[in-house]
């Protein structure tokens, strides 16, 4: 077991499966200088021919990824999630459609890692949290580790699965820290979390929010403060959003039957939005009371300082909403 | 004439088979009995017979819209491409891709795409898993001339042409988009100039002599397999037809004359090979009209296939989407 | 008053709106020869400076819509929801986001009118029904009329409305036939909708049924049906999902309380989704019953006319739900 | 010497401006004092600047993300600028905008973009506007060696050249694209080539040298404001620190040597204008040296503009949202 950072836990992750399997290799804008971290060392270890800086190009180099994943290949391909604009027909039209428009013969291993880098002042072209978008569009699994340890194991899962994959990365994570066991501590070796398995990050009775992305940390937060005056939470993390665990989730649900999202993204037609209707559709007679959405502001991200952390959900929001849902 | 016999009679085969081909869906389209858009290649066929005759079944091709030509010159299954037209489930895509959705994974045929240059960057990844594996199979991509303003198409030659990959970018200029005059949508006198922003090698070929189209395209294919690169290759042709059936008919001025469509006829890719091979003695015209109603036959074998073929059960709307399913949500 | 065509409607709006101020101008692909309807005579009427046939450069001329609409143009842009993908860029990071990045100093009086051919075995590359993504991203008012009517009115108030708007208009509406009034018939002499009021297409107590494009074709035939049996069903069009009337919803579910929602798009993520969500957490103690979702599969579109018509919401799925609504 | 003294002198202050803006700025971030990201744009200044002062008030600019050049350089205010970027509510963009994205509409500023390449189609639109509204004025668009291998430009290359529209292309090529050499990205030797595949003139200019920018850029402004369409005008420059504040120093190697930013900083913008202007006589080195000092206090009485504005108030997170406001959801 060791205590490592969530960009530390990706970079193992991206490594071992390039050890593993030959027909892995890794593209980006400036991978080999390893500038966000993330690559680091691969250009060394892999060489040129596993490891591409590409042009500023992204429909290009998504297309070619893509393409190559059709014939053999396991490209890994770094972005950010507001570098995916310029790309989103080959996302779209080729990744997520390919599969079921040509009656099943393509496959596509294809893993897009996709960096959020809002809350740091980066204003509104560099601040996207888009998974909701890629949830609406069948064909893509959707995954969205908020640990050191699961950014690992989603990360070396992504990369074995045989369907387009984009895993959104929270930047605000990057630095964080956690405990990742060693393979030797695991069964079978090595870290591999399957798809579809929720994580309830704290058991509770009153209320359960559902939490995805750096929003976990505010509802452990939340969860904590709310613990001091008697209010037991339970705080679930889905970590992946297709496939999404609808069972963990209406489990909870029965239990508590109040419910709390949080959700960085976007709050109209936001991953919160879809987990309230599931549950006001298939848990409507466990619920007591309505379903709060704790999610961004429906503005852009702002850049000044003063105004961006106004936008996203916080432990304070989340506290207000477990209590509205409690008194009513 | 270097080109081998076999080869030259192989092309005249294949551009009956697509001619064919193409006759017997749009009567069905009109009868009824095919649904949906249907963008004929008649008057094309020299291009993608041409170009797919330089390549073998392990290099990869990926196509556009106008659909039925490409996989069928590079020799996919006249049977299972009708019946995917019908949207049957003996269909190449089970009836789910339809008529511009053609694929054959197992000979190289890795698409054809509905979203104009869309498959373009595909087929440079394709070569770059060339480049990557070691191997020495090509990759082709066939796009029109509306096509090759979108920004897809850039991207991906200045991909290909940094990094040496052995793609083959053809050009289908059929004069038109839609009912677009090329040169009121591509600011310069000839596609093929654009290569030369790639430092590649760009050439106009007539599409229309399915001999220099092979000739052309066999040379690129050769320069791509010795690592050196790609090519953009324009090969200048017509569509006979308009741009698709079920197109509206409501238009304010007519975009191109009958004569024009008559001058094109007139250098019908098929009539030009069968002169040739009759004038220089390479086949005789028996020869050339057997293989015409040889292909006829199989083409009609084809559409009873289709029609024999079961649709898809409901059940089988779910399936095909996932490599390693997930549930329903 | 006229009984004419969803097509002819929206073309007697570009007209009234290009003939009553020069900056309104007409650009897409083969416009002037109108290959779709809807620019029928625009070239004839007001020539080459005002009718611009682009080349095949989605992002390339959307980009210059959106430009030449900050300098004093009103353009209005036709193209198919399936070719937005190649301009995403242009319409997220320019349309969307100018305006409140540069502080207020852009406006963007730009209009996309953006066809959805889907139902017609047309396959997953030209069936999109993308609005709800355009929903999760703020900048945009998203339009979606169901009747001749509103897509005349809807289309000259997004003209007129200096806000980027997309005009998501439903192909398959194309040929339906309505009354819409003649200009001499309205106070004001011009037929012009407002956003953000939603449509009573049924007045009923049992069941609301929110229904959006063609889905409300189909949610008029179920509560036709459902009459026969007895059961009483208010069916609502919201016409505009941004802004959303949500009061228009609100009132009509504490009438109710229960509801149905009809949507053609796909079901997660969905303006169905988001409208579930509103309601479970506004008017959560309305509610007599879960609140039901009707949307399309979560796959692709397929080609083939023994599956295409599985995938979308029918008139038999909106009286099951009704029926599963009523009964719990 | 035919450029105008006056014109001259306004060039040698405007790279001032820009000089004394961005080591302002930087310091202010080094000391944490200005958050987010930040290109500077030092040792560039004589591209952005020569290309503006061929353009009236009443033209039009976009810009990327390497952004406070192109607004000083076409006469934004300095106090504006620096309160935007100290995200204050007296900024350009009222503090929304920060750093990447500053825009002056009143003077034709139609701001700066983050995204690679995405406000290129945004300056052809202006261009069209022009057109259609038969004025005379022209736009231009400031974008990377990097950015230039984007779909977006050669769609926005093309329809400009098609429809002749009024657009200055200036392409920056400050040799990277963050570490990627362009000769690594780029697969022509001079981004100018790529003119050709537009039939629109494209040159490679001398960026450290003021007064050539200065006199492409104003040919193609008569060109484009007699009607004859764009023009291409790479300008060869270098950036002398690293990529942005903030990025990260891990780097498997150095991707430039000390000896080249040596070498080009030999060839200073502003050096090599002042020492014109001093050796042909047209100004004196204390001229030369006033306008550098008032600039500095220009910039100082910036900074104390910016610090002493107030941040915006909670409630302005919801406003500029929209021209036509619409409830909250
Ligand atoms: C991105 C995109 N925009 C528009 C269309 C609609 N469309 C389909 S084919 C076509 C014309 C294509 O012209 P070209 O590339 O020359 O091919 P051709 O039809 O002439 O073979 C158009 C506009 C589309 N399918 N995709
Ligand atoms: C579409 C897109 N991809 C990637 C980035 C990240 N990025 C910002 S600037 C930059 C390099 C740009 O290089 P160039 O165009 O040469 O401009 P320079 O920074 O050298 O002035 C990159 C990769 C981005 N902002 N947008
Ligand atoms: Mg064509
Ligand atoms: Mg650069």
């Amino acid at each position: 077991m060791r205590n490592i950072m969530y960009a530390e836990a990706l970079n193992e992750a991206i490594k071992e499966e390039m050890t593993r399997d030959d027909s892995v290799y890794y593209m980006g804008e400036d991978v080999r200088a390893s500038i966000y971290g993330a690559s680091k060392d691969l250009f060394d270890m892999y060489g040129e021919k596993r490891v591409w800086d590409t042009p500023l190009s992204e429909n290009g180099f998504f297309g070619a990824a893509i393409g190559s994943s059709l014939v053999g290949m396991r490209p890994i391909v770094e972005t950010l999630t507001s570098f995916m604009w310029v790309a989103m027909d080959q996302l779209v039209s080729q990744a997520a459609k390919m599969k079921y428009m040509f009656g099943g013969q393509a496959t596509l291993p294809v893993t897009f890692r996709a960096v959020m880098y809002y809350g740091g002042n980066s204003a509104a072209h560099h601040s996207d949290r888009s998974y909701p978008m890629f949830m609406n569009m069948p064909g893509f699994k959707v995954i969205i580790p908020s640990t050191p340890e699961d950014a690992k194991g989603l990360l070396k899962t992504s990369v074995r699965d045989d369907d387009p994959c984009i895993i959104f990365e929270d930047g605000n994570l990057g630095g964080l820290r956690g405990n990742v066991p060693d393979n030797d501590e695991i069964d079978g070796g090595e870290l591999i979390i399957p798809f579809g398995k929720a994580k309830i990050m704290k058991e509770g009775s009153d209320c359960t929010v559902i939490a995805v992305a750096a929003s976990t940390v505010e509802a452990m937060k939340a969860a904590q403060e709310m613990e001091k005056e008697g209010v037991s939470v339970e705080v679930i993390d889905p970590r992946t959003l297709v496939p999404l665990d609808k069972e963990a989730i209406l489990k909870s649900v029965s239990k508590t039957g109040r419910v709390v999202l949080a959700d960085p993204a976007h709050k109209v037609c936001s991953a919160a939005s879809e987990i309230a209707s599931i549950i006001a559709e298939e848990a409507f007679w466990d619920l007591q009371a309505p379903i709060i959405k704790v999610a961004s502001e429906q503005v852009h991200i702002p850049f000044s300082p003063a105004l961006e952390p106004l936008v996203y959900p916080n432990s304070e929001k989340i506290v207000n909403a477990i209590k509205k849902t409690i008194e009513s | 004439m270097s080109t081998p016999k076999e080869l030259l009679l192989l092309m005249l085969r294949r551009m009956w088979i697509i001619r064919h081909f193409e006759n017997t869906v749009m009567k069905c389209h009109e009868s009824g009995e095919i649904v949906g858009a249907l963008h004929s290649y008649i008057g094309e066929e020299g291009v993608a017979v041409g170009a797919c005759a330089a390549l073998r079944d392990s290099d990869y091709i990926a196509g556009n819209h106008r659909s039925h030509g490409h996989p069928l010159a590079k020799g996919g299954n006249v049977n299972k491409a009708m019946a995917e037209i019908f949207g049957k489930q003996d269909g190449y895509c089970k009836g789910k891709g339809g008529s511009m959705h053609l694929a054959d994974f197992s000979i190289g045929i890795l698409g054809e795409s509905g979203i104009v240059a869309s498959s373009v960057p595909i087929t440079v990844g394709a070569a770059l898993a060339a480049n990557i594996q070691g191997k020495d199979f090509v990759s082709l991509v066939f796009f029109g001339d509306g096509a090759s303003n979108q920004g897809a198409c850039h991207e991906a030659m200045n991909l290909a042409a940094l990094w040496k990959l052995p793609v083959i970018f053809v050009c289908e200029n059929n004069q038109y988009a839609v009912t677009t005059s090329y040169k009121d949508s591509v600011s310069v006198e000839n596609i093929s100039d654009r290569a030369s922003a790639y430092n590649m090698p760009g050439l106009t070929v007539d599409g229309q002599d399915v001999i220099a189209m092979y000739e052309a395209t066999n040379e690129a294919v050769i320069r791509a397999r010795n690592g050196e690169g790609p090519t953009l290759i324009e090969g200048l042709t017509y569509r006979y037809s308009d741009h698709s059936l079920g197109l509206a008919a409501v238009r304010r001025v007519e975009y191109r004359t009958d004569e024009d469509i008559k001058k094109w006829r007139e250098r019908d890719p098929i009539i030009l090979l069968t002169k040739t091979l009759i004038s220089q003695n390479i086949a005789t015209k028996k020869e050339c009209d057997e293989i015409e109603k040889e292909e006829e036959k199989n083409i009609e074998t084809a559409l009873d296939f289709a029609r024999k073929s079961p649709y898809p059960k409901p059940e089988e709307l779910y399936e095909d989407m996932w490599s390693t399913p997930i549930p329903l949500p």
